[in-house]
């Protein structure tokens, strides 16, 4: 290592406290009191990992070349503080971007490590030096795509062709091979080029199959693959900084693929190894003509205002039609009736994991009202009414009751419990899974045909008509 | 070889911290999680500033450059859309004592 | 120099997991996680063994076996009666799916 | 370092894998069900740790000398196994016991690594070497006196003389002016005895004030200290293994200090600065001559058989008694009529973090049984009999009502919430608090006088003769 000076020492010591700081910024992420702390930590951090970079001193004690670190500099911050500003709904895309940017750094700075040092690589740096290359391609085209599929800019359809998984494997293992072939040779320069371009090549490949609905569980993967990225790029510089910052971020995304997986009831090892775009056995055709019961905004708004208690069950179709602010009026307006309001927020409702709250809070909701599968499910007995905005999959009995179906395992809400159930939606299509949804033919549930925000709009003008 | 086994003690105690705390981190914050750790990943900032700085030719340089625009830009991204988020949540109760532990 | 560093962070890191881990014992096992860290503390065995095994001479010889009896006999009886309280701990229901996570 | 060959790589990787297992097996003790899994992953870790450190090889590839270290593992192993055995009421005295040879260890290494390498030993080694040698002495003679003092070898009264305080922190304060000294002239060899000496005498001062029912407190930093030299001597052989199982153990002594001195309301930097041994204020002399009401086991043994519902608080009586099994005869005998019978257990009870769980486990009766504070308070309000055998301080309403009252704040169990209370201990003298207990002059409180093995006993043969 370079340890010659102080200068040196001091750099390590700003090392040491910015990973103390990004620990601290994720302990406190454990609760929404703390969790701002939890950003200046990570901030303090960052600026302390970036000013001690800039003190170092090359060897004859030189000092860095300046000019492009900060033209670098300036230019990222003019790109992000746009990226930071997207509105709630483009999050998604835009953490599949950001996975992206991050892979290209790692990938470039592997790539101008490779070049400025050959053939002087001993085997572990240059087996490290692979795994950051292959890691960081892949990911980087990866994400794109992942971005890509999400903003809609790509098909959001899966595209399959048979055989997809063996070429697109066949495509890593010679990118592998070559990779192993160089680390004894670091000096055939000629190799180093495939074990770029192929996984570019896999991390697009990888994403054609795979609908545009399965992308969150994509994009916690990727980003574990970032983490690896940066990880490996920290062995190769011997830098314990990158190597603990890389392991926390990939240990994040791989914890937030399994939570999601199980919510999901995907074993993990379907996730893992990419078998996202297996077309889902739809139980829906076979469904005989059962009947369902629906309701207006005015009946709707009448059965609310007489209960004591509601539970609001959000789902994907609350984020699609941008209906959290008419819900946080519903919310208010039943309230100020003395309405006992809760929300039941299931961890994979939407796309995203944590999206339901994210844009209830957005609209004001005070999160202390959102309440988790566990705690909310105990609820629904002494429910009045369940209102289902937007949510299919998470709400399906057959879950729990049908050993039949293809989600049956998954842990669902309970809104079959409750004494009512209103369900709001556009029609009788099915949710994510693609399958039908039993509880729309129970006996206690009625149907709000409509868009979300357009329907809880008419409740609330409903009820405050009524309040006059 | 030392600097290989002082790499891997560190990786592997960082990988059981990774596992402990964000096993902890709040449903409710998922998402904000996301896009903190997109921020704190971009610390790869380090090796692109050191390969900018070492200055060892312009191809180096321009890679480098590119990296760190990139990572920046992550960086200032990330935090903006996390503070941003978690400025959103708030209780209704005004920071009372909370039940038991 | 850089031994310093290294050993930092790595004591860092196990700190920062120590706390994490040892708050989450429950605390119906306090008094086996005295017993369990006592048996593990005892890995300053390692010291003693490398000094003796050196043999520079009768003083160190002498210290260090002294050491390893005392830290053996810590591993021994630590592990030993750690066991015996956990195998104490019994459910009065057989192993059944826990309610809640 | 010394890397030069292969097999020190290899040992390298013993050390980084028992690190692991050390690790895991701390996680596995979250649970009982996985608890014993942590003290396999424990031996396993050692093992593997032992072995690697044989395999070490000196300058010139020349292997270690055997045979001292094997008679030393033997002997070790020899007397070890009796220290496994001792029966669960000696495990306090046990505990303190192994911390003294821990820290005797650690201490004579450090002793023996002064002596061969001095004069040569750069300034961090020195510092590391003294905080090794310092901590390592004061927690070896600090460890034997609480443990004389457990096993009543010593006197338990805390004996106390005007500015103990500041005479300890001085002998203290020159051994590290001593060490400071040092490191920057390690050849100074007369110096060296007294950053041994003076700190084995600190360890003797420091517990002399203290009364023997403090002592798990000082146990448990004792505990912190312990783990915390191993930590120090890691970082003069620079061993990684060393440093992490020394900070784990570290937080945990560190943790369960804090866990204590929260559960009994007292400030954790009174606990640190070992002002362990002040007087306590005692109110008791002030009290008014109140009446209770006592029963005699006949009548309790009516009450109890005629509860549905019944918590026994088990407390530092029934430690001292040796009651655990009689008690488990109770609980067998009551279920058996059918009374639902459960354990509320306060963190504190007792004179160890735990006390009450491993008495209670020993004498078979199911953990699941054995509710913490917050699991059972809620359930006191439709307790028919709360039966407190041997506890005192832990059931004291003041703690909760009384603003005045040295222990206000301490969190309590609400047995006073129960319909009836009943209360076994041999006389009206307080518990370690030292103060009175308004619990026993409520209406609803029986006072059942006697030892709590003869009582519980009498209570059984009571319930059994009135099967028949
Ligand atoms: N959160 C995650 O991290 C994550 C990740 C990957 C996959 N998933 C999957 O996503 C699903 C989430 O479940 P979910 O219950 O939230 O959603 P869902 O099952 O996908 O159902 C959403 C429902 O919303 C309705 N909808 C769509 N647009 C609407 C609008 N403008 N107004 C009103 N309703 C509208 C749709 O019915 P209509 O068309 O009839 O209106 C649809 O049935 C689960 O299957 C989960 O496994 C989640
Ligand atoms: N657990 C820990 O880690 C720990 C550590 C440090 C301090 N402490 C302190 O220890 C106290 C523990 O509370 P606690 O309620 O368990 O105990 P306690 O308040 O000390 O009371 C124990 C009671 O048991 C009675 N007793 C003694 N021998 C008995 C026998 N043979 N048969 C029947 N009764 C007997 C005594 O009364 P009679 O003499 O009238 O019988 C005494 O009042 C707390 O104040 C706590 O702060 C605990």
């Amino acid at each position: 290592m370079m340890m010659a000076h102080g200068i040196d020492l001091l750099i390590e010591f700003f090392y040491l406290a910015a990973s103390a700081l990004f620990i601290l910024s994720l302990k406190w992420m454990s609760s929404p009191k703390s969790a701002r702390h939890g950003v200046w930590a990570g901030e303090i951090g960052m600026a302390l990992a970036i000013v001690g970079t800039l003190l170092y001193r090359g060897p004859g004690g030189a000092v860095l070349h300046y000019r492009w670190i900060f033209i670098g500099l300036v230019l990222g911050s003019i790109v992000g503080v746009p990226l930071g500003r997207v509105a709630m709904t483009a999050v998604p895309q835009r953490t599949a971007l950001s996975h992206a940017f991050g892979a290209f750094c790692v990938t470039l700075v592997g790539i101008a490590h490779y070049y400025s040092e050959v053939p002087d690589l001993p085997r572990f740096t240059m087996a490290v030096l692979s795994a950051e290359v292959i890691l960081g391609s892949l990911t980087f085209t990866g994400s794109l795509m992942a971005a890509g599929k999400l903003q809609e800019i790509l098909p959001q359809r899966p595209i399959t062709y048979r055989g997809a998984n063996v070429v697109n494997l066949g495509i890593l293992g010679v990118a592998v091979a070559f990779a192993i072939y160089l680390i004894t040779n670091p000096g055939h320069t000629a190799f180093f080029p495939f074990i770029v371009a192929l996984p570019l090549a896999f991390g697009v490949l990888m994403i054609i199959p795979i609908g545009g609905a399965d992308m969150p569980t994509v994009i916690s993967l990727l980003n574990s693959y970032a983490g690896l990225s940066a990880a490996a790029m920290g062995f190769v510089l011997n830098s314990k900084l990158l190597i603990i910052a890389g392991a926390l971020d990939g240990s994040s995304g791989f914890i937030l693929s399994v939570i999601m997986s199980k919510a999901m009831n995907r074993s993990f090892t379907n996730v893992l190894f990419g078998a996202f775009g297996q077309v889902q056995a739809s139980a829906a055709g076979a469904a005989e003509q059962r009947t369902v019961r629906s309701a207006t905004p005015e009946e709707a708004a009448g059965i609310l205002s007489a209960a004591n208690k509601v539970v609001i069950v959000p789902g994907y179709g609350m984020a699609v039609a941008q209906a959290q602010h008419k819900v946080r009026e519903l919310f208010d307006s039943l309230s100020r009736r003395g309405v006992d309001v809760k929300f039941g927020i299931h961890p994979v409702a939407g796309r995203m994991p944590g999206h339901m709250n994210v844009l209830l809070a957005e609209a004001d909701i005070p999160y202390d009202r959102l309440l988790d599968l566990d705690e909310i499910n105990a609820d629904f007995p002494q429910t009045d009414v369940a209102l289902i905005i937007g949510a299919n999959d998470v709400t399906n009995p057959a879950a729990r009751d049908d050993k039949a179906s293809p989600i049956y395992g998954m842990p669902i809400l309970d809104v079959d419990k409750a004494r009512t159930v209103m369900v709001i939606k556009r029609g009788m299509s099915p949710g994510f899974a693609g399958i039908d949804n039993p509880l729309y033919y129970l006996d206690r549930t009625l149907m709000l045909f409509g868009d979300a925000k357009a329907f809880v709009g008419d409740i609330v003008r409903e009820l405050s008509g009524s309040h006059h | 070889m030392p600097d290989i086994i002082n790499a891997l003690f560190v990786f592997m105690l960082a990988c059981f911290l990774g596992f402990e705390v964000i096993r902890r981190v709040s449903p409710l914050l998922h998402t904000p999680l996301m896009s903190l750790t997109n921020a704190l990943d971009a610390i790869s900032v380090v090796g692109a500033i050191l390969l900018v700085g070492e200055g060892k030719s312009t191809f180096t340089t321009v890679l480098g450059t590119l990296g760190i625009i990139a990572a920046t830009s992550n960086i200032v991204g990330g935090f903006i859309i996390t503070d941003r988020m978690l400025k959103m949540f708030k209780s209704s109760r005004p920071a009372g004592p909370s039940a038991g532990k």
